[in-house]
């Protein structure tokens, strides 16, 4: 159970600051302050990360969304013209935001109806040491898998941004 | 298929750190190279030719000290040139040479600044400024001693200069000349020369081909840069700088490095002439007497002195009066600067501050 | 009489070779006075985080003169040396002359992001010292993931470099942050890939575990890393927007970058900050390389955290000597040098050092030997890498003849001139 | 002692949070007209199911607790490589078509 004050004061803290920031995202005007705002929830994200003791994962939380993705985001953002710099919605927004509260209603209501086996566990403590056994030892394979899945992901980026030759320019 | 960009227009100047002086550049910007130049002067122009027609001949000397204000002595020679030349005047041995020696220490000085400056541009963080500032300035500490002006000198006067030399001037300079800033150049050598970062930078950067020199009629270390030997002291000798030995340095590629190589190397010829100018420098008066209210004959003259950034003519039409009935000045600075957008389409913005550096211009003069 | 003293100082409170003492001694008054169990955590970080902050604080004010002063003396002048005794009291006339000044923000700036980006861009170096040790016990938060938290808070700081270039709407801001970003992407990967090495080697990613494997086995960790070493020392220097590759507010090219638009104690902020991140790193590389409060023998005289801000101060005196002297890069040059020589070498060096672990596990031979030999493995991979790179992979400028041709008499034409445009001939003298 | 000090965070608004970052990032990925806003929904989403799984992790009664954050780990790993592969799309498409509006991205072609 999570049951030390600082830490459930951080908990609610941080939900609130995070979920505000990714209501910012839905609702924000430019697309840049939209990929700001969301970096900001990632960081938020990685500080709840902290308070379900999951210290590797949130530090790795911040490495590569606030420090990379976020980073590559505002990357692409820069690439597109001025003008589509804009955080609009469709037309769809409407049955986008049903289907969204419908989700929410239904995670909702199997969380609060299913009757989780809560184990009363302290803190894991430190957990990077323990993670790099269990990612090298019974998930091996899909940590190669995973590996190779970067890899590709890697060559395909650079195919598919790779200025062909012979087109003229 | 590239990523279409917007081409985004930004003024380099008349507000910017490196641009020299209030000169602008409008630049036109698809990333990080530039598509197109725009150059904008006339910030500081102070309609000196115009001004000059209501002046006497004397007194339009101050204005060449305030026209290239880095290079004040070469500017002062090249006028009174064209005015002893319009009224036919001799000027004493002496005189002579001390217009040799001061026009050389004059080129020591701008050349320092325009190296430091240069490198300065290339992104060092003020340290070869201050190394050239400093040599510079013993430069200037002895026009200080001879006329008490620093940068706007006033020396030169119609018939001679204005004072003879005092008596600590030849030791302090043969300080200077034989001890000082021969090891100060070396040290540039070691600094410069050879720095990879700043043959990444300078190599290669701001081409000027002879073509572009000529058709430009581009002058200086600009012009040497691209190949062609040409120097007014030697194809128009003025003075006694025909009596001198030095060697004109040229360069092969036309590119930031060559121009900051031959500056450096001009300065080491400066000391070997005014070591022969000391040498050969005669007894005699500083000065003919010439009426402070000249009325040269009516006609025109044009004379042009090697000024550091290039070759700086003074036409000068009289009629007959004490003050100059057309006077036109023909800048270095402005004519170099005319192959700018030539020399930076197509290159990054950091490799056109570079270039505009390594051209050496001085707004003062640019505008007049 | 050193040794008395040692033993008349030795686990008292009044110990300052390992202020831990001190607070330990705080903590036992807490408990003695029955005082709750949350009290002691609140007060105890609450003495680190003003010990830090304070520091922190100090080293803004300090480097400003420190700075100012190693670098006037590089350009042979005397730098601040007016008010106060050498100038001490200069950084304090410039915090005034900031803070009186009015705040200025561009009418069209985003406003929240504009102000909001300097402060995001100072948080990342108060963090980052938290967790670093400054003596056997003295770590603020003992992180277990230490290095790993040094990277992930690192690139936050290039995110508030973002938010201040784009907020600005100021096109030679919008450049900086542009290729800030470009620049990020690119060191990031080196700075990761040369750390790995040293994590790798010590085993572990514990900041304090780092240097405590440096005292076990009597080796800093640049002899162990020298590779890794001058990678990271690159690198880094690039994130620092430090020339050489400060092309971010590249001053002769675009003014400020992106704290051009920024006035008053908006830019004292960015000011600090990176007088502050420059410290940061320069304990990162003093921890991870340089053994950190540990000295052999010295820190059991001497305080384990004098000896790491010395190590701190001497680091970043090379960077203030960088900055004194070296011309700046142009982006795409910068960008080469990390991709094509930085992250290769970074690679080749990981891949050693996870061999030379492996050797060193599997055979089970002792660490007298293998230190000794990875030494000299290492520093020769290195001294071959550098070696190589200044001969092979350089830019050559060979197809440029260097020299000058030098001419005693010009030809003079007869005019008009002719325009042909070939180099004119003369009397060539060399 | 006051009893908020003695408060805890049930599971269930561990959940709720997570379920609450998923509807937003749904929302965001329907509604959006750029395509990196509906990246920036998917990336919410993940975050969304990482916060969920870290949960689980934490609360749960399993015999490898530490499996929920090792699937967090891979979460990460397979969003990183979304995200690149997603940019490096939109890069792509903008190129060829010189607009990222979805709706204007219909043909199902370059």
């Amino acid at each position: 159970m999570i049951n030390d004050t600082g830490i459930v004061v951080a908990f609610y803290i941080l939900a609130a600051t995070t979920v505000g920031c990714a209501l910012m995202v839905a609702f924000v005007r430019e697309l840049v302050q939209a990929v700001l705002f969301l970096a900001l929830a990632f960081v938020g994200i990685a500080g709840i990360y902290i308070v379900l003791s999951a210290d590797f994962v949130a530090v790795v939380q911040v490495l590569i969304y606030a420090g990379a993705v976020a980073v590559l985001m505002t990357f692409a953002v820069m690439l597109t013209p001025a003008a589509d710099r804009k955080n609009s919605s469709t037309a769809f927004w409407a049955p986008a935001a049903v289907l969204a509260g419908l989700v929410l209603v239904i995670i909702v209501f199997v969380s609060y109806d299913t009757n989780w086996q809560i184990a009363n566990r302290p803190q894991f403590g430190a957990t990077a040491a323990a993670l790099g056994e269990a990612l090298l030892k019974p998930y091996v394979v899909p940590f190669e898998v995973a590996s190779v899945l970067l890899m590709t992901a890697m060559v395909g980026a650079i195919v598919l941004t790779k200025e062909e030759e012979g087109e003229d320019a | 298929m590239p990523i279409k960009s917007e081409p985004v227009e930004v003024n380099i100047g008349p507000q910017h750190p490196s641009t020299h002086g209030v000169f602008r550049m409008v630049a036109r910007i698809d990333g990080e190279r530039i598509v197109d130049v725009k150059m904008v002067v006339g910030y500081l122009h102070r309609s000196m030719e115009k001004l000059a027609e209501e002046r006497t001949f004397t007194q339009n000397i101050p204005f060449t000290d305030r026209m290239d204000y880095l290079a004040a002595m070469t500017g002062n020679l090249g006028y009174c040139l064209s005015v002893e030349k319009l009224a036919g005047i001799e000027v004493p041995e002496r005189a002579q040479y001390l217009r040799v020696i001061f026009s050389e220490l004059q080129r020591i000085a701008s050349h320092c600044m325009a190296t430091g400056a240069f490198i300065n541009d290339c992104g060092a963080w003020q340290t070869p400024v201050m190394y050239c500032f400093r040599d510079r300035e013993k430069v200037l500490d002895l026009f200080e001693m001879t006329c008490g002006a620093r940068l706007t000198t006033n020396y030169m006067r119609i018939g001679g200069v204005a004072f003879d030399i005092p008596d600590e001037f030849l030791p302090a300079l043969d300080r200077l000349v034989n001890d000082d800033l021969p090891y100060r150049f070396e040290e540039y050598e070691q600094l410069l020369v050879g720095n990879e970062i700043i043959m990444m930078r300078a190599r290669d950067v701001g081409v000027v081909t002879p073509e572009m020199a000529i058709n430009a009629s581009l002058t200086g270390p600009m012009l040497r840069s691209a190949g062609i030997a040409w120097d007014t002291r030697k194809a128009d000798p003025y003075c006694v700088y025909d009596r001198m030995t030095f060697d004109i340095p040229v360069g092969y590629n036309g590119d930031a490095y060559d121009r900051m190589l031959i500056r450096i190397e001009e300065m080491k010829q400066s000391l070997r002439i005014i070591r022969q100018a000391v040498h050969q420098l005669p007894d005699g008066p500083h000065k003919t007497d010439v009426p402070l209210a000249i009325r040269p004959p009516a006609g025109e003259a044009y004379s042009r002195v090697e000024s550091p950034k290039g070759e700086l003519g003074f036409y000068v039409v009289s009629d007959g009066g004490p003050a100059p009935y057309r006077w036109h000045v023909r800048a270095p600075s402005l004519i170099n600067l005319s192959v700018l957008k030539e020399m930076t389409v197509g290159q990054t913005i950091a490799d056109a501050i570079v270039t505009l550096g390594s051209i050496d211009i001085n707004v003062g003069e640019l505008d007049r | 009489m050193i040794m008395a003293l040692l033993t008349i100082i030795t686990d008292n409170w009044w110990d300052i070779r390992d202020l831990s003492n001190l607070s330990h001694e705080i903590e036992k008054l807490i408990g003695d006075a029955n005082g709750p169990a949350w009290l002691i955590y609140v007060v105890s970080g609450l003495l680190g985080a003003i010990g830090i902050v304070s520091f922190i604080g100090g080293v803004a004010v300090i480097n400003i003169w420190v700075e100012r002063r190693v670098v006037g003396r590089m350009q042979s002048r005397l730098g601040p040396n007016r008010l106060g005794p050498f100038g001490l009291l200069q950084p304090v006339a410039d915090a005034i002359k900031l803070m009186q000044k009015e705040v200025l923000m561009p009418g069209t700036a985003s406003g929240l992001i504009f102000t909001a980006a300097p402060i995001m861009f100072t948080v990342p170096g108060i963090l980052l010292m938290a967790v670093l040790p400054w003596g056997r016990n003295m770590t603020l938060a003992s992180l277990d993931v230490g290095v790993l938290f040094l990277l992930a808070a690192s690139s936050l700081a290039a995110l508030a470099v973002f938010m201040a270039g784009y907020s600005s709407d100021n096109k030679y801001a919008l450049f900086g942050s542009m290729r800030v970003i470009a620049m990020l992407v690119s060191y990031e990967i080196p700075i990761v890939i040369s750390l790995l090495g040293v994590v790798l080697f010590a085993g572990t990613m514990d900041l304090q575990g780092i240097v405590l494997f440096q005292e076990k086995y009597w080796a800093f960790m640049i002899l162990l890393q020298p590779l890794a070493f001058f990678i990271y020392f690159i690198s880094v220097s690039a994130e620092l927007n430090r020339t050489p590759a400060d092309i971010a507010e590249a001053e002769s090219e675009i003014v400020g970058g992106y704290h051009t638009e920024y006035s008053g104690m908006k830019f004292g902020l960015f000011y600090a900050a990176e007088l502050i991140n420059a410290v940061v790193v320069s304990a990162i590389i003093s921890t991870l390389f340089l053994g950190g409060w540990w000295a052999y023998k010295l820190d059991e005289i001497v305080p384990g955290w004098m000896i790491y801000i010395g190590k701190i101060y001497g680091v970043y005196f090379l960077f203030v000597w960088t900055r004194g002297t070296l011309p700046r890069f142009r982006i795409d040059q910068l960008l080469a040098f990390a991709w094509k020589w930085m992250t290769p070498m970074a690679i080749l060096n990981l891949i050693l050092v996870a061999a030379e672990v492996l050797v060193w596990d599997e055979s089970g031979w002792s660490a007298g030997v293998m230190i000794p030999a990875f030494v000299v493995i290492n520093g020769t991979l290195a001294i071959a890498t550098v070696y190589a790179f200044m001969r092979l992979l350089a830019p050559k400028f060979e197809r440029f003849p260097t020299a000058l041709r030098f001419y005693s008499n010009i030809d003079v034409p007869s005019l008009p001139a002719t325009a042909d445009g070939a180099a004119r001939a003369g009397t060539q003298t060399v | 002692m006051p009893d908020i000090l003695l408060a805890s965070v049930p599971l269930e608004h561990v959940l709720l949070l997570g379920g609450i970052l998923f509807a937003i990032g749904l929302f965001v990925a329907l509604s959006k007209r750029n395509a990196i806003g509906i990246l920036m929904g998917v990336e919410l989403m993940l975050n969304a199911v990482n916060v969920t799984l870290l949960a689980f992790s934490r609360y749960v009664v399993s015999p490898r607790p530490l499996d929920g954050q090792v699937f967090a780990v891979f979460v990460i790993t397979v969003a990183a490589a979304e995200a690149a592969v997603a940019l490096a799309l939109a890069v792509s498409v903008y190129k060829h078509r010189e607009t990222l509006n979805i709706d204007e991205i219909d043909l199902l072609r370059w």
